[in-house]
């Protein structure tokens, strides 16, 4: 069995290694991001079904927890890693053609950065381990939103890192206040410790640890950095921030909320911030001209449905959140890479300057379509069992409050359809028939290749959902069952 | 208006802080993995310093995470700065007095020697890789200050700055491979309170030292750089 | 033979049209017709089996069940038929046009999925096909560009709107039953509060009735039907929007059962007078409010939706005669509001895409066979003898007037007025009066467009004169329903309250007809003047001034008219505006001054904090 | 006021704390913000220590013998310090960096007159 540290430093030693091939040839240098993805996703593929039989507990040093740190590999973590390798993977092949600024090396090892940093979050079992994994993360997203140097890439950049570093500080006081009553750092320690959040001392950490996490989950109010961020970074970048950087961030505050605290009393309220922020998400991008604004809140209202699946607390509940956060992934990242190289043709972000794309760039635009179909929730693709499964939850409750809730949720998701279906007849059905000159302009390949695949990986698993709802039953378990955790762990 | 909304709302959250740091009386030892580490620290790893056995070896994993802080730090710098190293000829920089000049290349040497010994000592004394580093990084700036045109080689201290985390990762898979562990520390830890003790511990933070020294000089190469 | 195989056959065979089509036209639309037909015979082969299999067991836990039985079987075959007519229809409407492969391949996927929608047998695969039935229709409404694209979003909005709808009421049946099979949950509603079982009716009633565009909900069809090409608004007309029809028969008779509904409220307040008011109405307005349409294409839109008030009206009302009517005017609307939309099709085709009906006429000398086509529809469509249509009508008024609901029974016979005015209005402005001189040179119809119009005609002659074969099939399926059979012969309905015999009618009609046309034969002969020998003030009209087609209806029109704008639409334009405002106002919290984003951040954790402190929530 | 005496560094800890956050929520020049986010992380690093400080304590340093384990501070929290600065340091190097740019761009630092990206 491969040690899923491997998971880490696999991608972390060539980000370090990258700055030496300049002496060698500044062509290999794009393909180091591609292999360390590759690799970590054989990785975590070949521990995928050893997970799926009992989580794999690595120490790292020698040191049993709590005293060192640990990585947990649990089935949640293993998919997050599968998740962010395999996006990071096909996201570096649309790098090839899409990078073209001449520093590309930086690129590169900023991107392999932030995956390390993901990965690093959603393996890690130590609470302040999870945070410098955040910060490398953060950092490193601050600065590739920023890597086109222009205008808006910076202004965004500054005004993310600010909310960033508040978000982080708030992070570190409650990570502070939880060593200095507990005297641990290992989550399971901490949680085994903490019996009920409902004195003050235990409820501090984790509203600060909710709010500093949740900046990089986008909740409202908490998502101001996210339209500006997504729209003025590189496609590929707003592609894996809103595929894995957002939902790491979620990450984050699920194991927070469930496993290191096991609040479930606050549930309720995360239960109306999600329909909160699917609603604002939803509402704001419903007028939005730029496309990838109209990308970005969308992903707030997506991640806002996830928080609801997610905060329903029952089994089915976190099921179908995870399936959605998977599908969310998926169709997102999908949607802004293929609208990433509609707008680099086009030259503009403006939603009319897609008009007749579907004559001009038929693949690119059939992908951006799928895309946009999933994420509304039509089958057969991805988000339909998603939306299906959280709805389900939802209404096996039995609550009229749920019902309600349900409704906002639907109602929203109208208001997603209406967005997204007006940018489909603007890429297929607006503008000249057929003016001369438009000739084709079909995508190279390395654009195409990683935008097919999400193709087809929205499509298979839409038709075959249960590809991953094995995995994801025992994710969903495996944040419910809290005590089998701290048991695994400190034996 | 916005001052009194943000007084308020600050004062809630101190409040928060307030109640709950009452659970957290100061001054009374009840850490229980701090203890630990201070009773058995010596035994298990070898350096008298317990901080530096607690960061490079009980948690070397954040310092790993660290360093790589700091090293996506400097890229992301030098990516938004857009590095273009041309000298613009014709630019002329005020030339610092001869007092500044004379103290620089009086300090320079030295501070490269304490820089040094910080972290070639980060076992036994307080200090370390990033102290010695961070030393090490204020002697390159006071070369800036007092040596005009000179220039730290930008090749070499990429060069230092890799090897040294590939130091790190390289030390960490050995571990892994003898001893089933991420950075495992494999070597003898020898007496402690002698320079030679501590396994792995004084290797790491010789590699940590080069590399934060290099890369906190190129930062501010970096920075400087853009302001002439 | 697996009923999964037709399914098989028709979603693959869409995919394989679009890449058959990369590589030879030809073969395309060889393979589109073959597909189609393919499938329709194949379905024929089904009569009167019931079968039931599980197609596919992986998506999450539920089996997905196919199943066919004599209710599903007519709407399908149906379907099918008037799928392939319309797809041969195409073979020279769509030629001219660009984005062929696209074309046939969503005209397939929707036909395929609408066969998926009626064999499904349990409510997720009905839902899913129902979905994918949308947004393939969406992607073929929008193929004219222009004024479509308006048209498609809108379609698919409201579509969004009933499917979310009636995917809670699918899960919410799935929470408390365990169940999503048909034939499990059948009856199951018996002993569910009626509070519940309305609650479920009207989550399905949002979905089915936007599909069927009744009256509230019915915004949408107008410009969705006018704007589409034009076989795919026969598709859409004649089978489309029966989905929903068909989803209604289903919820009331199948799931809820009978006898549940007809007690679900009582008098005036029950489920089953709501909806059949409804129905009324939907008959009412949209009727005078094609009298008012000059589009020819909108015209027949509207004549849709109120056409689908009859269907509604009848199965809701819940005789076993009015439910015969339904279903029996579900299978003749298809086949006549097809053949219009197809006659209306030919027309535009060979115009260049002129639907005005101010600027046609006279077009009967050009285009004869078409004018035929659209003869026999119109007739079918009013009700008159010898023709399908009457028969259902004949249906609906007789039980309705017997079981004493004279306002109803009222509404639907001056629905039929309408009906008169407006269909004459639309075969005279097109083919009768003066042939505008642009149009000299049109010729007829080509064989393609022909042969689906010719065909059809037929069927609405041979099913008017012989009501008797859709009806058995109707009768066995109410009988399924737990209705009361009708007695049915090949030529009508025998029963104690009235008995119709379209034999005695064919007889009568047919001397009548002798007698007319010996009148005319024996009356004197009036004089041939040519269509340019005028004088006005003593000299010759200009040619472009002859055409008194033109504002056809004026007095009624401006009588009428302020009455009849279509306020449900300004409605839902309204919401649709103000939910913009709203989201361009909420849009200004993100104000793009950092600053203020770090106070949202504060504000939140403070209010955690002060929530916290004040009250202990959590 | 034994209060003061036992809450002391907490308090001066968490002043720096919050006036940092004032600073960012309140100040419009983006080099008082960057500030304000440095006393911040500097208020942070001063809690952090005072979270391990035993009354009469020592380094965790065995530099010479006779020192008692009992007498030493908790190691950690100046571990996790040494963590917090250097992150500190990196996310201060960026953001400056970030104002330089921003400054080329706009001419400005003043943060509200900088909001092309809204709504």
């Amino acid at each position: 069995m491969v040690n899923p540290i491997l998971l880490i430093v696999i991608p972390l030693g060539l980000a370090f290694v990258v700055p030496l091939f300049r002496f060698i040839s500044k062509k290999i240098e794009k393909f180091i991001p591609f292999f360390a993805l590759l690799a970590n996703l054989i990785i975590s593929l070949t521990l995928f079904p050893h997970v799926l039989e009992k989580p794999i507990h690595v120490s790292i040093g020698g040191f049993l927890p709590p005293l060192g740190i640990n990585l947990v590999a649990g089935p949640l973590g293993i998919l997050f890693a599968m998740l962010i390798a395999l996006v990071g993977f096909l996201v570096s092949i649309y790098a090839f053609a899409y990078i073209k600024e001449k520093d590309q090396e930086k690129y590169h090892i900023l991107y392999l950065l932030l995956l390390t940093g993901a990965t690093g979050v959603v393996l890690t079992g130590d609470i302040f381990n999870l945070f410098v994994f955040f910060e490398i993360l953060c950092i490193s997203s601050y600065s590739l939103v920023a890597y086109f140097g222009d205008k808006p890439g910076i202004e965004s950049a500054v005004k993310y890192l600010i909310q960033g570093a508040v978000g982080s500080s708030l992070v570190l006081i409650g990570i502070g206040l939880l060593y200095g009553q507990f005297g641990t750092l290992n989550m399971a320690d901490i949680a085994s410790n903490i019996h009920s959040v409902h004195s003050i001392s235990v409820f501090i950490p984790l509203v600060l640890l909710i709010t500093g996490f949740g900046v990089e989950a986008a909740i409202f109010p908490l998502n101001a950095w996210l339209p500006d961020a997504h729209s003025s970074a590189p496609s590929s970048i707003s592609a894996i921030l809103s595929g894995i950087a957002i939902e790491v961030g979620l990450y984050a505050i699920v194991r927070v909320v469930f496993t290191l605290f096991g609040a479930s009393s606050i549930l309720t309220f995360l239960l109306f911030l999600g329909v909160i922020t699917l609603l604002i998400g939803e509402l704001c991008a419903f007028n939005q001209e730029n496309i990838k604004r109209m990308l970005a809140y969308s992903s707030i209202g997506q991640i806002g449905l996830i928080v609801f699946a997610l905060s329903i607390g029952s089994l089915s509940g976190i099921n179908g959140g995870l399936f959605q956060l998977v599908s969310h992934t998926l169709s997102k990242a999908l949607l802004f890479l293929a609208a990433g190289y509609m707008i680099f043709r086009s030259g503009s972000m403006n939603i009319s300057s897609f008009e007749g794309m579907g004559k001009k760039m038929p693949y690119t635009s059939f992908a951006f379509t799928i895309g946009a179909f999933s994420i509304v929730g039509l089958p057969p693709f991805i988000g339909f069992p998603g939306k299906f499964m959280i709805l389900k939850a939802a209404l096996f409750e039995q609550d009229i409050l749920f019902t309600i809730l349900v409704f906002l949720i639907l109602l929203a998701t109208i208001i997603e359809g209406a967005y997204f279906f007006r940018v489909v007849q603007t890429i297929y059905f607006k503008g000249e028939k057929s003016t001369p000159g438009q000739e084709r302009e079909i995508a190279p390949l390395s654009v195409l290749i990683p935008v097919f695949i999400f193709v087809g990986l929205i499509v298979v698993i839409g038709i075959y959902p249960k590809l991953i709802t094995e995995i994801l039953e025992s994710s969903a378990s495996e944040l419910l069952n809290r005590a089998d955790y701290i048991k695994n762990i400190l034996p | 208006m916005r001052k009194l909304i943000s007084l308020i709302l600050l004062v809630i959250i101190a409040g928060g802080i307030v109640l709950s740091l009452k659970e957290i009386p100061f001054g009374i030892s009840k850490i229980k993995i701090g203890d630990y580490y201070i009773k058995k620290g010596i035994e298990e790893t070898g350096a008298t310093n317990i901080v530096t056995s607690v960061v490079v070896s009980y948690r070397g994993f954040d310092t790993l995470g660290e360093i790589t802080i700091l090293f996506t730090a400097a890229i992301g710098l030098s990516a938004v700065l857009g590095t273009y190293r041309k000298r613009k000829a014709g630019e002329k920089v005020e030339p610092p007095s001869f007092i500044v000049k004379t103290g620089c290349r009086f300090l320079f040497p030295i501070l490269l020697l304490v820089g040094a010994y910080i972290f070639i000592h980060g076992h036994l004394t307080p200090g370390g890789g990033f102290q010695g580093g961070a030393i090490i990084a204020s002697a390159f700036l006071l070369m800036y200050l007092g040596c005009e045109g000179k220039r730290i080689n930008e090749n070499t201290s990429i060069v230092v700055e890799v090897l040294g985390a590939l130091t790190f990762i390289v030390l960490g898979i050995i571990g892994l491979t003898i001893g089933k562990d991420f950075l495992f520390n494999f070597l003898p830890k020898g007496e402690p309170n002698t320079l030679l003790s501590a396994g792995i511990i004084p290797v790491i933070y010789i590699a940590i030292g080069f590399k934060v020294g290099s890369e906190l000089a190129g930062i501010i190469d970096h920075l400087i750089e853009k302001n002439q | 033979m697996n009923l999964s195989i037709i399914l098989a056959i028709a979603f693959g065979g869409a995919l394989l049209t679009y890449f058959s089509g990369k590589i030879s036209k030809k073969a395309r639309d060889v393979l589109a017709v073959l597909i189609s037909l393919v499938i329709a015979v194949i379905l024929a082969f089904f009569y009167n089996t019931s079968s039931r299999e599980i197609f596919y067991t992986g998506f999450l836990d539920f089996p997905l069940i196919l199943r066919i039985d004599t209710f599903s079987w007519f709407f399908a075959f149906t379907i099918a038929v008037i799928g392939s007519f319309s797809i041969i229809f195409s073979l020279s409407y769509i030629r001219k046009k660009g984005n062929t492969d696209y074309y046939y391949t969503m005209m397939l996927l929707v036909i395929a999925s609408m066969i998926g929608i009626i064999l499904s047998g349990d409510l997720v695969s009905f839902y899913i096909f129902w979905e994918i039935m949308s947004w393939s229709t969406f992607l073929l409404i929008s193929y004219n560009r222009g004024p479509a694209i308006a048209a498609g979003i809108k379609y698919i909005i409201m579509s969004v709107t009933g499917s979310v709808a009636m995917l809670v009421g699918i899960i919410s049946l799935y929470s408390h039953y365990g169940t999503v099979i048909y034939t499990e949950l059948s009856g199951l509603l018996y002993n569910a509060s009626s509070g519940y079982t309305i609650f479920i009716f009207v989550l399905f009633f949002i979905a089915l009735g936007i599909k069927n565009a009744i009256w509230p909900l019915h915004v949408w069809l107008p410009p969705a039907h006018s704007e589409a090409p034009s076989p795919f608004s026969a598709v859409l007309s004649g089978t489309l929007i029966k989905i929903g029809t068909y989803g209604i028969i289903l919820l009331i008779y199948v799931i809820v059962k009978i006898n549940v509904f007809l007690n679900l409220g009582e008098g005036i307040v029950s489920a089953r007078y709501i909806i059949a008011v409804t129905g009324a109405i939907t008959i009412l307005i949209p009727t005078f409010i094609a009298l008012l349409q000059d589009d020819a294409k909108r015209l027949l839109a509207w004549s849709t939706i109120a056409q689908a008030g009859y269907i509604i009206l009848g199965i809701a009302y819940g005789t076993s005669e009015s439910v015969a009517s339904g279903m029996f005017h579900f299978f003749n609307h298809a086949i006549f509001k097809a053949l219009l939309f197809m006659v209306v099709g030919a027309v535009e085709y060979r115009t260049n895409g002129v639907r005005d009906l101010n600027s046609l006429g006279g077009l009967i000398k050009k285009m004869p066979v078409t004018f035929v086509g659209g003869l026999i529809g119109i007739c079918g469509l009013i009700g008159v003898p010898l023709t399908n249509g009457f028969v259902s009508k004949w249906l609906i008024y007789k039980t309705l007037i017997i079981n004493n609901s004279p306002f109803l029974a009222f509404a639907a016979l001056l629905g039929t007025w309408g009906t008169i005015l407006y269909s004459y209005k639309l075969l005279h402005n097109m083919f009768l009066g003066q042939l505008p001189e642009k149009y000299e040179k049109l010729e007829r119809a080509p064989f393609s467009m022909q042969l689906p119009i010719v065909i059809l005609s037929l069927a609405i002659i041979l099913f008017g004169i012989l009501p008797g074969l859709p009806l058995k099939v109707i009768n066995s399926i109410e009988s399924g329903f737990g209705l009361e059979p009708l007695t049915i012969n090949i030529w009508g309905i025998t029963s104690d309250t009235g008995t119709i015999n379209m034999l005695n009618l064919f007889v009568a009609v047919f001397l009548i007809g002798i007698m007319i046309w010996l009148i005319f034969k024996g009356s004197k002969k009036s004089a041939g003047i040519g269509q340019y020998d005028n004088y006005a003030a003593g000299t010759t009209v200009p040619k472009n001034k002859y055409h008194y087609s033109v504002d056809f209806y004026g007095p009624l029109h401006r009588m009428i008219s302020p009455y009849l704008r279509d306020f449900i639409d300004d409605f839902y334009m309204s919401l649709a505006r103000s939910i913009k405002n709203l989201g361009n106002g909420i849009r200004r919290i993100y104000t793009g001054d950092v600053g203020y984003y770090a106070i949202y951040i504060m504000l939140f954790l403070a209010l955690l904090i002060f929530i916290q402190i004040k009250w202990k929530l959590w | 006021m034994n209060f003061l005496s036992e809450y002391i560094y907490y308090i001066g800890a968490f002043s720096l704390i919050f006036i940092g956050l004032f600073i960012v929520l309140a100040k419009k020049n983006l080099i008082k913000v960057i500030i304000g986010l440095s006393i911040v992380d500097t208020g942070i690093n001063l809690f952090l220590i005072t979270l391990g400080y035993i009354r009469g304590g020592t380094a965790p340093v065995f530099s010479k013998p006779g020192l008692k384990a009992e007498n030493m501070v908790d190691p950690v929290p100046q571990a996790l310090v040494l963590t917090a600065i250097v992150i500190g340091v990196a996310v201060l190097a960026l953001a400056l960096t970030l104002a330089i740019k921003l400054y080329k761009h706009y001419g400005t630092l003043n943060l509200r007159k900088i909001k092309e990206q809204k709504w």
